[in-house]
């Protein structure tokens, strides 16, 4: 066996005084791609910054990274300069703040040439321009005096990835760099690495607690938990048999879906959206020209009968959350108007009616920004109950809100602790009891499970199918992955540019999708089955010359 | 049942022993604490009677008997360097809570109401009073009023209303956007009762700190309004006004204005260096331990 | 030797007019530099003639008639004959004058010209200062032609013409080459204006003054003295420091209390505290320099007990509360300091109000609202304010208005003497205020700096002797 | 970027007759009557009376304010009461001393701050770090009258290198002007250096959390080339607000270190205006002032604007 392009050893790695990685070993060979899956938190980045040397100052290691048989571990600071770059180019999650905003994307680009060549900026500029065309950045649309401002997310991952392999690398670690973008994107900016990595010869890192994504995408993968590997194998192995329990319980978790969806009989309509139209004003472009504005929701009309689950997909910047505001009472309407229970809640020009306000709950998708950090679990529970005019108090409000905590799953003592003493998931659990606490007929989850891993976002499915089921609240629920959609609801509605294009049964949606968007959408919905099946057809297609 | 922690949960560690454990606090705390403590005994004792002149014993250097040495009138410099702390400390103290009482509220208004008329009327005066020289106009303002501790007060006190007013409202308004704002909208709570319960605990950090910075400064017009006459007004001395009264004799009898000087000084040092700790304290992201 | 000289000035004045400003600096820049009167204070503060060779005074008093030097130019090149001293004096007490010290003038009758060098002045009654009065730089003589624009530039005949002003800053002379008399010995002289005490002292210190005639900072003259390089020199003003009473107002109204007042007070300590030993105690509003003057510091003698039973005799065995307005100058502003403490040891409480010269000029001097105040009055011969109805002191005494009387209309020297002793005594005598001290002039020159005036009979800054030594 | 130009445009106006009737009341509220201060002690009624009428003083007060006004609209800035030269001339005076030492204590302060700040920010908590944020407290913590007075005490008596405060004139030549301007900028320029400073390393702080200069450093730069490129025009922004406020402060708030060093500045200028009560000078130069800040704020704006690519063309 030849040398390997990247050979980690024994890695452990400390932060302060807390590990963070524990005997870590990997090796990577040219043209191959690793995968590293693993929840969050459990070292993934760090293994990947380790190899970059771009580590916290507190941080210390000890170990072997050999880089096409340099020891990366002798290099100091000014070497590694030498390495980062050149010989090892990295792309991160984010892309809307990973470029430095008041600099060109070309002249971004070129600096990495700069940096480690002796090119001229002449030179520079079209090594950049070169690059710039290869990850799909042609001339005509982006020149290199672009700013990343005006930029999709897509684009400028684009530009972030023309940066790492500008000098075309041996070695390109990706961490997550998909993560944030929408499926039809992430589809794109996948292909794109899997080209680049083929044409180049080189070696890629990805990581991603995605499995559908490492199914497609990687040639092995090894499971990380807790700063260290459980279980490493090639990718078809991997997926057919596990070994370690918890890489089955990764596995279990992406593909399980809630049981028992239910047959509904036809029930009253709880929530009518009629016509809706939201306008965002924008800035004058000039003195003379009129205001512009941006419709951001465009006559939407939508119906929630009583205990039914309703999806809302789209991609990102569609108008969902837009939508979901407006249906909160949040955001005025330009036109249209929505009722409750056959009841105008919400209508242009007026304000929503305070009292059909508490028929309508939510839950966000962020659980670390849904909470006051300085309100303790029982008052942010308890908040809701402002809406009633006889809101429970004393001994009664207490026994409520243990109730609500009871419902989530979570103990009655936890009302008294601070929102920062819970993990992710507990958190989104607690929103949820918010949600629940004051009864409502419809709750709206604003992408409530897309921060969560998998193996948690599943635990809240389920938790959310059970109390659709006990409850027969409405759900109205709001995302761009399709798989949890599909998983929990029974109907959707597809939403592109402000307008709903496609309405029906989930399961009729998926199976014979009417608008071509629809299509697409599924069509890039990573999903693990379907990978699998494409790889080995791809690998049967090798063997059988 | 319970979910295995997802993340790290953010370990929050005791204010008393952050504090102690940051050392830009712990000094400026100690340094600012020996002024205080100052202040607080001269009501009660001072080895002299800061009103009682001495002619004779005039100009004194430190001694045994004036630790700090006696000034043109003959009294104990000491003494009025503890008493003077009392003035120095209650006009920015004062100022800086006039700041504060009309500077929060406006700030938070503003932003409940982000482009209102309210905003443009509450930021469009806050950058009047921004725009005028205020030393010039404090002048003016004890030309009105006639000098005095408590005209210095105001005088100082209105030029912290803007401070406070713009800080709360840029505080508040990426406060605004925060989820839990949304969840406490649903909940049908008011702009009002939204800011009172949820911005204004949430900005009281940023508040802290910046209470401190004016604090200081607070101290350092004070000292200017006494060198061009105004501010606190004799027999009770204040450390503004023993540099301002001191600087004719630097050349002859300079403890006259270096131990005001270095009491100014290291109150205002203690208190920057404090502001510069709670940040540290107070700021989650560093108080976590990752 | 050099041929100018820089020299120092607490305050800027505002205009270069002293027949319509009132502020002394303009006299420090102007008076007998640029203009001069008829008349002219000595540096002891005696009269001498001055564009007026000589004059004959009728017998009955009333008919002064003044012989002009010949060949006197006003610095635009014109000549100044007597019709300028009609223009000048008629200007002064015209009905629409703006001339600050109009009271001068109000004994005038007319203004005739004789001849281009000869004019006579007719008095409505007889008064005995009206030579003396001629010589205050309110009635200085200025030209037809360009009076109006004297505030800017002023045109006088004196023996320094005006060069430049930049406001704020300073304001240059030059000599003047047409000048009837003896010409000027410095060629330049600056005037700068450095009113910040701790500035007056770096600038002399560094060297960039040659001269502070008016130093504003009597702390720092011991270490002139001591300096090789300095020279200081004390002398007398006209300025008598008071501290005012409001007679109108209770508790002063009492005579007692005022008494009382007067017995708390320790000049020596007031002279030691604010002015660092220089200036001389007073016992009445007299200047101790003029021959007339009797010392009755005597009858104010520094007595605590004293007060304090006075104070009882007068109902205020527990003392009372009351305030002390001070104006900007640190004789005022140290001195009242001192005032209160003193005050305070017999159980007056009194409370310090600082008050800017604006603020004092509007609530002591014209509202008469104030209990106590600190002030120096700096006009020569001024006892004549106690006679005064609307004068902020409040003092109404029918006894002492008719010494005044007499005194203007009496000519004769021993006899004027006699009445300005008795009425120096009038006013001690009825502790109409208290006396404290004699404001000194305190200058500070570069060693060899020679002529400057060390006295001050008038604010002035007469540059006409002033030389270096070599 | 016209509309948003227009509409700051309408609101300086408005700040600046808002300032205008502010600044018109607050003088003529003010006790104290300019006549008499002109007159002083002895000063007979009538003669108050006939420089009232001189003045204007007689006149209602709106009128007097519509006159002022109207006056500076078309240029004219009025008399000053007590110098009888039109203010406009006073203020030709002033401004070519405080201008220039404005820009001067600025460029100083700016000079002093960026590589105080850059340095301490590069080696975060580092001995120069402490010592050089060390230093910035105590500038912030003396009174600038106090640390003038020591420059004076150092510089001018004991050393003889410079005078002690005065103004040559710009007819004297350009170096002995920059000369005597040195130490009140230098005494002006310690505290604001110092502020700039800290606030230059904090927001160099923010900026090197962010993630766009962990990319840098995997592109090869070093630590301190990714703190040159990338944070530090970054971290311009609030440092540029600072510098406006700053400018404006040094135009009009020198009043105090004016003093100490004799400098006939705009500050000294309308401080002694308050006290003689020269009213027409006060108010104008006040409006002046505050027309100097909103026009600094308002190019600070459009220098956001060059710093920051995002507002140059928002949302095109
Ligand atoms: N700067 C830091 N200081 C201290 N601890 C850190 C720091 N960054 C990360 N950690 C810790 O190191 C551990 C591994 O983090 P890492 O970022 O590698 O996780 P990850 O697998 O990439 O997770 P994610 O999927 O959320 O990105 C975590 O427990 C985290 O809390
Ligand atoms: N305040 C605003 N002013 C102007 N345009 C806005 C505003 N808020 C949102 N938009 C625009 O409205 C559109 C819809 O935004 P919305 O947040 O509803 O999208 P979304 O479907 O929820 O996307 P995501 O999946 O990323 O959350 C986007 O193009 C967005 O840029
Ligand atoms: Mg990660
Ligand atoms: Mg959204």
């Amino acid at each position: 066996m030849s040398k390997p392009l990247l050979a980690v050893e024994h890695l452990d790695l400390s932060i302060g005084d807390r590990p963070v990685l524990r005997d870590v070993g990997l090796t990577l060979e040219a043209g191959e791609v690793l995968g590293i899956v693993g929840e969050s938190g459990s070292g993934k980045s760090m293994t990947a910054n380790a190899i970059m040397q771009l580590l916290p100052e507190t941080a210390q290691w000890t170990g072997s990274i050999r880089l096409d048989g340099k020891a990366l571990e002798g290099y100091d600071e000014a070497r590694m300069c030498t390495v980062r770059g050149r010989e090892i180019g990295m792309v991160f999650q984010e892309p809307m703040t990973a470029l430095n905003p008041v600099r060109t994307i070309g002249d971004q680009v070129a600096e990495t040439v700069r940096i480690h060549t002796d090119a001229s900026r002449r030179e520079a500029r079209d090594i950049a321009r070169e690059t710039l065309n290869r990850v799909g950045l042609p001339e005509e649309r982006f020149s290199l005096d672009r700013y990343p401002h005006d930029l999709s997310g897509g684009q400028r991952q684009r530009v972030v990835i023309a940066m790492a392999i500008v000098l075309k690398p041996k070695l390109l670690i990706a961490d997550e760099p998909t993560t944030a973008l929408d499926v039809t994107t992430q589809a794109n900016i996948l292909a794109l690495l899997k080209r680049l990595v083929a044409e180049d010869g080189a070696g890629l890192v990805l990581i991603t607690h995605d499995l559908a994504v490492m199914a497609g995408m990687a040639d092995r993968i090894v499971v990380m938990r807790n700063g260290a590997i459980v279980e490493d194998g090639r990718t078809q192995t991997l997926f057919t048999t596990p070994h370690h329990p918890h890489t089955k319980a990764l596995l279990e978790a992406s593909t399980s879906a809630p049981a028992g969806k239910r047959q509904l009989e036809t029930s009253a309509e709880i929530l009518t959206v009629s016509g809706v139209v939201r306008d965002y004003a924008l800035p004058r472009r000039s003195l003379f020209s009129p205001a512009a504005s941006f419709c951001a929701v465009d006559h939407v009309s939508m119906a929630l009968r009583r205990g039914e689950n309703v999806g809302l997909v789209g991609e990102s910047g569609c108008g969902k959350s837009t939508l979901v505001r407006t249906i909160l009472g949040l955001d005025p309407l330009t036109t249209g108007s929505i009722e409750i229970g056959g009841l105008p809640f919400h209508a242009a020009g007026s304000k929503p009616d305070q009292a059909l306000r508490r028929k309508v709950q939510v839950v966000f998708q962020d659980p670390y920004a849904s909470f006051d950090p300085r309100h303790r679990v029982a008052r942010l529970i308890g908040e809701p109950f402002h809406l009633l005019a006889d809101a429970p108090r004393g001994k009664q409000r207490r026994e409520r809100i243990a109730a609500a905590l009871a419902d989530v799953g979570l103990q009655p003592d936890d009302a008294e602790r601070y929102i920062h003493e819970f993990s992710g998931g507990e958190r989104q659990r607690i929103a949820i009891a918010r949600a629940l606490i004051i009864e409502p007929e419809i709750i709206v989850l604003d992408e409530a499970v897309s921060a969560l891993d998998v193996s948690i976002r599943s635990r809240i499915l389920d938790l959310l199918a059970d109390l659709s089921r006990r409850r027969s609240i409405a759900y109205l629920f709001v995302s761009h992955d399709l798989s949890v959609v599909r998983a929990i609801t029974d109907r959707i509605y597809v939403m592109q540019a402000g307008r709903i294009i496609e309405e029906g049964e989930t399961e009729r949606v998926f199976a014979e999708p009417r608008h071509a968007y629809t299509r697409s959408l599924i069509a890039a919905t990573p999903d693990i089955e379907r990978e699998l099946a494409k790889s080995r057809r791809k690998a049967e297609r090798a063997a059988t010359p | 049942m319970s979910v295995p922690a997802d993340r790290t949960r953010p370990k929050r560690t005791g204010f008393l022993s952050a504090a102690v454990r940051t050392p830009a606090f712990a000094i400026g705390f100690a340094l600012s604490a020996v002024f205080l403590l100052a202040a607080v005994v001269s009501f009660a004792w001072t080895p002299y009677d800061v009103t009682a002149m001495n002619i004779a014993d005039k100009l004194q250097p430190p001694s045994a008997a004036h630790w700090f040495g006696t000034d043109h009138f003959g009294r104990d410099v000491f003494s009025m360097v503890m008493v003077g702390a009392r003035a120095s400390i209650a006009v920015a103290l004062v100022a800086v809570g006039i700041g504060v009482a009309a500077g929060v509220p406006l700030g938070l208004a503003a932003a409940a109401r982000r482009g209102s008329l309210l905003d443009e009327i509450i930021m469009r005066t806050n950058d009047l009073v921004f725009a005028f020289p205020a030393l010039l106009m404090a002048i003016m303002i004890t030309a009105i009023f006639g000098p005095g501790a408590v005209n210095a007060i105001v005088a100082i006190g209105i030029f912290n209303i803007p401070v406070f007013a713009r800080l709360s409202r840029g505080a508040a308004l990426s406060i605004w956007t925060r989820d839990y704002i949304m969840a406490a909208r649903v909940a049908g709570k008011k702009a009002a009762r939204i800011s009172l319960e949820h911005i204004l605990p949430n900005i009281a950090n940023i508040l802290v700190v910046q209470a401190t910075i004016q604090f200081s400064l607070g101290i350092l017009a004070e000292a200017g309004l006494a060198y061009v006459g105004l501010g606190t007004q004799p027999p009770l001395p204040s450390w503004g006004r023993m540099l301002a009264d001191s600087q004719t004799m630097i050349a002859f009898a300079p403890y006259l204005a270096i131990f005001p000087g270095m009491a100014i000084v290291c109150t205002v040092l203690g208190l920057n260096l404090m502001g510069d700790g709670l940040r540290d304290i107070l700021d989650p992201r560093l108080r976590r331990a990752r | 030797a050099p041929t100018s000289a820089t020299i120092g000035m607490p305050l800027e004045p505002p205009t270069l007019d002293p027949t319509t400003g009132a502020a002394a600096a303009i006299d420090e820049v102007t008076y007998a530099n640029i203009f001069q009167g008829l008349t002219r204070f000595a540096e002891d503060g005696s009269i001498e003639p001055d564009l007026a060779r000589s004059w004959d005074i009728s017998k009955d008093g009333l008919v002064y008639t003044f012989h002009l030097h010949d060949g006197v130019t006003f610095h635009d090149g014109s000549k100044m004959t007597a019709s300028d001293v009609k223009f000048s004096l008629d200007r002064a007490r015209g009905k629409d004058s703006a001339n600050a010290q109009k009271e001068l003038f109000t004994d005038i009758a007319k203004v005739e010209v004789v001849d281009p060098l000869t004019a006579k002045v007719t008095l409505s009654q007889p008064d005995g200062s009206f030579l003396f009065d001629m010589a205050w730089g309110d009635a200085q003589i200025v030209s037809e032609k360009t009076a109006a624009g004297d505030a800017t530039h002023p045109i006088g005949t004196g023996p320094f013409e005006f060069d430049d002003w930049v406001r704020g800053d300073h304001i240059t002379l030059k000599r003047y080459a047409n000048y009837w008399g003896d010409p000027a010995k410095l060629e330049t002289v600056t005037f700068r204006f450095i009113s910040d005490p701790t500035a007056a002292f770096g600038a002399m210190m560094s060297g960039d003054l040659d001269a502070y005639p008016n130093y504003p900072a009597p702390e720092n003259l011991q270490q002139f003295q001591g300096d090789p390089r300095f020279k200081v020199m004390v002398g007398s003003t006209e300025g008598e420091t008071i501290l005012a009473m409001n007679n109108g107002r209770k508790p002063f109204k009492n005579k007692k209390v005022r008494e009382a007042v007067a017995h708390a007070i320790d000049r020596e300590a007031i002279i030691n505290g604010a002015y660092f030993g220089y200036g001389k105690p007073i016992g009445s509003h007299f200047a101790p320099q003029n021959p007339a003057y009797i010392d009755l510091t005597g009858l104010s003698k520094y007595d605590p007990q004293l007060s304090k039973k006075l104070l009882v005799e007068a109902g205020y065995p527990e003392g009372f509360k009351t305030t002390l307005k001070l104006p900007p100058p640190s004789y005022a502003r140290r001195g009242g300091e001192i005032v209160a403490a003193q005050l305070r040891q017999v159980g007056i409480d009194v409370k310090i109000v600082n008050v800017e010269w604006a603020q004092w000029l509007q609530t002591v001097f014209k509202d008469k609202d104030y209990d106590l105040t600190i002030v120096s009055h700096t006009e020569p011969m001024d006892i004549g304010i106690y006679a005064r109805d609307d004068y902020y002191f409040n003092y109404h005494s029918d006894r002492f208005k008719k010494i005044m009387a007499e005194l203007d209309r009496t000519t004769d020297p021993e006899k004027r003497t006699e009445l300005l002793k008795q009425a120096q005594k009038r006013i001690a005598e009825d502790y109409v205020n208290a006396f404290l001290f004699e404001l000194p002039k305190l200058g500070v020159a570069k060693k060899n700096l020679m002529g400057l005036w060390k006295n001050s009979p008038t604010p002035a800054n007469d540059l006409t002797e002033v030389h270096w030594r070599n | 970027m016209l509309l948003f130009a227009c509409k700051r445009f309408v609101s300086l106006a408005l700040t600046l007759v808002a300032a205008s009737i502010v600044i018109f009341a607050v003088t003529n509220i003010v006790p104290g009557d300019p006549a008499r201060v002109m007159l002083g002690l002895d000063a007979s009624p009538q003669a108050v009376a006939a420089l009232h009428r001189e003045l204007g003083l007689d006149q209602p007060i709106l009128m007097r304010y519509a006159s002022w006004v109207g006056g500076l609209l078309s240029g004219n800035f009025g008399v000053s009461y007590t110098y009888k030269v039109p203010v406009s001339q006073l203020i030709g005076q002033r401004i070519w001393i405080s201008l220039p030492l404005a820009l001067y204590a600025l460029s100083l302060s700016i000079l002093v701050a960026f590589p105080a700040g850059v340095l301490s920010a590069s080696r975060r908590n580092s001995a120069r770090d402490v010592s050089i944020m060390g230093l910035t407290q105590l500038g912030i913590a003396l009174p600038n009258f106090w640390f003038a007075m020591l420059l004076v005490l150092l510089f001018s008596i004991t050393l003889h290198w410079f005078s002690a405060g005065g103004f040559p004139g710009w007819q004297a030549g350009f170096f002995p002007c920059m000369k005597a301007l040195t130490l009140p900028a230098i005494a002006l320029a310690l505290p604001q250096a110092s502020i700039l400073a800290r606030v230059l390393r904090s927001s160099l702080l923010d900026m090197l959390g962010e993630d766009f200069v962990r990319t840098a450093r995997a592109k090869g730069l070093t630590r301190s080339q990714a703190l040159r490129r990338h944070a530090l025009r970054n971290a311009l922004i609030p440092v540029l607000t600072i510098v406006g406020l700053q400018f404006s402060f040094l135009l009009a708030g020198a009043i105090i270190i004016e003093n100490v060093f004799y400098l006939p500045g705009l500050g000294q200028l309308v401080f002694k205006a308050i006290a003689q009560r020269d009213l027409v000078v006060v108010q104008s130069v006040v409006v002046l002032l505050v027309l100097a800040v909103v026009l600094v704020t308002f190019l600070t704006d459009l220098a956001y604007a060059a710093a920051d690519p995002r507002l140059r063309t928002r949302r095109r």
